[in-house]
This record gives structure tokens, C-alpha cells and sequence, in this order.
């Protein structure tokens, strides 16, 4: 199925806008999520294994199902503050 | 411009038997902003008689990193999922400090030298708590807070700052 | 009002042989007030573009102590040597803790509930630091600074705090 | 000899003063101005016992000599902050 991905900092840069649509399989974990996006954007392949997922604005583990989700955003590591 | 936060939820019902007046008040208030951050506005949120101690913490954008001199910052956001991790992280430092008040600002987009990018302020009735609470939210917020920070050199270049971390 | 004091001069003579641009250099500002510490004042006397934190701390009077009332609390000093004690702390903080600014305004007088007997503001390059000085100053002062505080309850009952310590 | 002292706090209110004249011999130690101090305001020895003394608005050790100084003063426990 088609998903759209929030994408953030040096990753939206990377991939060049802040929401990317990526196909995944239906019953598609955040590791999927993740896994497809090293695909799409390979240059930010390092960044994306220290990436967490976040559904609905809150963080999942990689095992995590996204089945429902009405927002997934990609958490590089961050650096507020 | 703030978000009121309802009170301590879990405290009050793991303490059902205890009476209402009995329970811990405390009030938390937390937003993203993208302008300077007025300070004097903030002092009064955090009074409350029964605090002795008041302790606010400005992060600043520093010139100097290491080698590198640092024009400005510019800071993103996922701004809904950054203020509730705010909100959740204020409401845990009030519940494990025992805060009687806490105020937490972050500025997005560019944050000049010398502004600040994040204010923190809280008020316990000792100053042990607030000691505590304010090196605490920092670390938390810096790990958990989906903001990040983009560094624009003297020099020109510019990079985004991601701390690589282990993956929970 | 402020006291501007001298460098680090421990430092510069225990260090001949460095350049003199690279000495540790520090602001310290100290006094004691007889009226309201004016907060928005002191903001500009820790800035430094150097440094990327900056925090405060403020003790207010509190309304409860135990079970008693406070109406208001009352501060003596003996003002020449508070403020040397002041000052002599602002160094060690700032040499020990590698601070760019510190001030410390202690008010005496009569402090009413909610307004502040001490401001302490401090400076660093990273917050650790900052983070460490604000409660190591605070210990020392309540040590060492020859002030005191008349608790005047709301029963009308009034009390000088006399901590007892160990005499050094 | 005769010397002024500097009170404070209770200790000046139990003396009725901010300073008090008292007698000490003419080597006196600060440990023998607080003595001499609970001899003339009884009812503070047992605070005189946690208070130590300034000379020229340093702190000394109970053992050292008041000579040469120019403003003695007796510092009871303090609760400033």
C-alpha cells in the first residue's frame, strides 16, 4: 500500500521535501517503514539506522504494526534545546 | 499562546482515598514560539507562595563550537509531537520534583547569537527540586524533544546536528 | 549599585608563562540591595557570546515553613563583609566552575512573601557547569555569608534562624 | 584591655545592642572575647558556642589573636540565601 512519511531535518533535505510517499506491504512494521526509506533515499541510509518511528506523535518500537496510523513521522536523532 | 495542562492524572487516581485537597497541584505550561522569547512574561508563571525556590535555565546560541564560529541556529520542529513530549516531560519533572510550577518555551527558526532557543523556569518550595528538575528536562529534552538544530557557520557551510544515539 | 571585581589573580600568577589573551576572563558582580532586586536589570550583566547557557536562581520568601505561617521575613547583614564573602565566592564559582558571568544581589530588610532575598545569575560555555555552580553557591552562601533572617509568623511570634553548625 | 564588639541577629538583641564594650587581657584570643561574651550576655551561651569571630571582616580560628585588629565582630550561625 502507498503511505506518506513526515521526513525532518538533514532527511528532508536529503530527500528533498517533508512528506514522501513510499509503498510498503500491508501489514508493514515501522522496520519496514524504515527499511523501504534506505531504499528511496539512500544517501541518508547511516541516518536512517539511528531514526526512530513515531505514529500519531508518539514513538513506536521498530516491531511496532503501522495499521492505523493517521501520521507517521521519521525522528532523526534530535538536537533542541 | 500557552497550553494549560490538566493536573497530575495518574497521581490522582492511584490516590483515590486521599482527599482532593490533599493532592499535589502543580501547573505546567509549554509552547513553541517563533520569535524572541519574551522573559520578562514568563517570571510570573512559575509564582506561587509555597515555592521558596525559583530556577529558570536560558539555552543560547553560542559563537563558539570547538573551532568553528557559529553565525546563527536555525531550529525545526515536528511542532504538535514536540509539544506534547514538552508537555509530557514537564509533567513528569513536576511529578518526580515535587515542582509546585514549570514553564518550558522553545524558539523555532533562526535563533541569532546571544538569543535563546529554549527558557525553562520552575518553582519548588526548596531548592533541592528545582536543582534537580532543571538538568534533568534539559537532558530529557535534548533526547526526547523531535526539535533539531541547524548550524550555519562563519564560513558559510551548514549543517543539521544529529547526535547519533542508540535507537529505543 | 554593582561591584565590578578584579580577574582571576591566583590564576594569572600561577600561570606566567601563558599568553595573557588566553587567561581565563570573568565578570563578577556583587551587592547587597535594601529594596525589590529589579530581575529584568541584571538579564544583560550575564551575557556572553560565548556563553551557551546562562541560569538563575531565585529564593523567595515562602508563605509555609513546616506547619507555620511566615506574614514576612526580615534580612541583617553585616554589609561590609557579605559583600566581600559574596565576592569571594563569585571567584572560586567562577574559576572552579569556568564561568564567563556571575552576579549575586542579596536583599535586607524586610522580604515579603513572594518577592526575592537572593538572585544568583551565572554564565558558562555548556550547562554543566552552570548547572553545578548555582547549587554549590548557594550551599556556601547559607555557610558562609554573615546574613541573617527573622522569620515573623503570621501569629505574630517572631524568630532569628541560627542554623546550628560545627564551628570551623 | 577595653575593645568594641560587633553583634548580630539574636545576639544583638539579647545584648541590646550592635556593639558591646567588654574587658579581655591584653594578649585575648577570639576564643577569650567569646568567653568573656558569655559571661556579659548569659542567656546566649549556648549560641556563643556555635558563633565564631571576624577580624577585619575575615573569619579567624578561635585561637588566634585579636591584636592589631581594627573591627572585631561575632558572626552566630548564619541563614541568609
Amino acid at each position: 500500500m502507498q503511505i506518506n512519511v513526515l521526513l525532518f531535518a538533514s532527511l528532508r533535505d536529503a530527500a528533498g521535501g517533508d512528506v514522501i510517499e513510499i509503498e510498503v506491504p500491508e501489514f508493514a512494521t515501522a522496520a519496514d517503514v524504515l527499511s523501504e526509506l534506505k531504499d528511496r533515499v539512500p544517501e541518508s541510509a547511516t541516518l536512517l539506522s539511528s531514526c526512530r518511528v513515531a505514529l500519531d506523535c508518539r514513538y513506536v518500537s521498530n516491531a511496532t504494526s503501522i495499521a492505523g496510523a493517521k501520521e507517521i513521522a521519521i525522528i532523526p536523532p534530535v538536537s533542541g534545546g | 499562546m500557552q497550553r494549560r495542562l490538566p493536573g497530575p492524572k495518574k497521581l490522582q487516581s492511584s490516590l483515590l482515598s486521599v482527599a482532593v485537597e490533599q493532592v499535589p497541584k502543580f501547573s505546567c505550561q509549554v509552547c513553541l514560539v517563533q520569535k524572541p522569547i519574551d522573559i520578562a512574561q514568563l517570571q510570573p508563571l512559575i509564582s506561587d507562595h509555597d515555592a521558596g525556590a525559583h530556577g529558570w535555565f536560558y539555552g543560547v546560541t553560542r559563537r563558539r563550537t570547538g573551532d568553528k564560529i557559529t553565525a546563527s541556529l536555525s531550529y525545526q520542529a515536528h511542532p504538535v509531537m514536540a509539544e506534547k513530549e514538552l508537555a509530557r516531560l514537564a509533567n513528569e519533572a513536576a511529578n518526580r520534583f515535587e515542582l509546585k510550577c514549570i514553564v518550558i518555551v522553545h524558539r523555532t527558526g533562526e535563533v541569532p547569537v546571544g538569543e535563546a532557543s529554549i527558557v525553562i523556569g520552575c518553582s519548588s518550595p526548596h531548592r533541592r527540586q528545582t536543582f534537580a528538575a532543571l538538568p534533568w528536562l534539559m537532558d530529557e529534552i535534548k533526547r526526547e524533544v523531535p526539535i533539531w538544530k541547524r548550524e550555519t557557520y562563519t564560513d558559510g557551510s551548514q549543517e543539521w546536528v544529529h547526535p547519533i544515539t542508540e535507537v529505543t
